[in-house]
């Protein structure tokens, strides 16, 4: 499945990029997405555990992903 | 109620005029601005950048329980987003309220919320001509405690 | 800083506007004005009495403890006298610091002291043509509990 | 020696006044002059211990007065 994957700031920066399209196996999880991104060049300098969201909304590692979702990885937010 | 992502300029008195309401005995009016100072180094500007949709979500997600808890409709919040020199304006916040302790208490937690939660980020200029993202977390970056109930 | 105690109808905006400066990335405003309903009466206006020469005195004792207490010369206060309608403002404070929570803390301080020291006094108006001083204090009057400090 | 005493709102309408001067001896305190102040028509409707401004600063009862004082009856505060 694929699984379009957001990057903003400083990430964005790290890797050269403002989206990536994922090719995901079915039961992927977030925590999956993630490994695939730090396997792309820059991807190492992520941190261990980023904040993630999917389709707008914060998620937790283990969230099971589904095909057309879209999936955004936060750096620290530093609004106002 | 009402939030907005904008690339204009930010109108305090406007907002302030828009939670105006005969029951209202209070208002609280927050802006905050771009300093010429940050951890002791002169900056030129701020480029603030956000995940628009979702900054949008969760800016109507934080006003919406401020009505709830601090039983006022009249909040309304502006986030300005791009390029802002120093002084301009990069969030406003207003608030009305028959009474004035829960005007303070409810801008106070819409401005804290959105610093926690709102997806949207800023890359200080310096007057020595480099840029830096701002990172306001000390450690690790971790999910925001109000996530689980928040977000049900 | 700066006090005023005038007869004219308030401009909140200018008040913000006179707080700005490029080292400050927060200003809160505060507006107090004239409620519709108080403790259940309909209110038509408000008319507001002061003894002039010692509010003036006591505001500007205020605003100056809370210039040091909070480390920002960027704090303004303008009140107002004579006859409001409801929605009028009566009160203006305008706080520009650093820091934003300093800033609401410093306006907080401000509110609640003026509201206790400063000798203004308010009549309201009802709709069924009746008038009456507020008295605020639900005891007997005391002198209050920071005098002998202020007033060295 | 003569002492002027200001009185506002509630404490004006009590009395039908907003200032009167007083002849006080010389020694005299804040609560001898609110004694004075009592016994004018009205005046028995002040509190039993009203606040007191002299020359602008609140003060207290044992106050001793100067001629010359600018005293003033203060009503409950209800500014804001």
């Amino acid at each position: 499945m694929t699984v379009s994957a957001l990057l903003f700031a400083s990430y964005a920066d790290v890797l050269g990029r403002r989206s990536v399209a994922l090719e995901l196996s079915a039961g992927a999880t977030v925590a999956d997405a993630l490994n695939e991104i730090r396997a792309l060049p820059g991807g190492e300098r992520l941190p261990a555990q980023p904040l993630v969201a999917v389709n707008l909304k914060y998620a937790r590692a283990t969230q099971v992903l589904a095909s057309g979702d879209e999936m955004a990885v936060i750096p620290p937010v530093a609004g106002g | 109620m009402r939030t907005a992502l904008v690339s204009r300029p930010l109108i305090p008195s406007e907002l302030l005029a828009e939670v105006a309401a005969p029951a209202n005995g209070a208002a609280i009016l927050f802006v905050g601005s771009v300093r010429e100072l940050n951890e002791g180094r002169s900056v030129s500007g701020i480029e603030y950048d956000a995940y628009g949709p979702m900054a949008e979500r969760e800016m109507t997600a934080i006003v919406r329980e401020a009505v709830v808890a601090f039983d006022t409709p009249h909040i309304v919040v502006e986030h300005r987003v791009g390029h802002l020199d120093v002084g301009e304006a990069s969030v406003v916040i207003a608030v009305a309220h028959p009474r004035r302790a829960q005007a303070y208490e409810a801008s106070r937690f819409v401005i804290e919320q959105l610093k926690r939660r709102v997806p949207i980020w800023k890359r200080e200029e310096y007057l020595d001509g480099s840029r830096e993202w701002v990172d306001p977390t000390a450690g690790p970056p971790v999910l925001p405690a109000v996530l689980p109930s928040v977000h049900p």
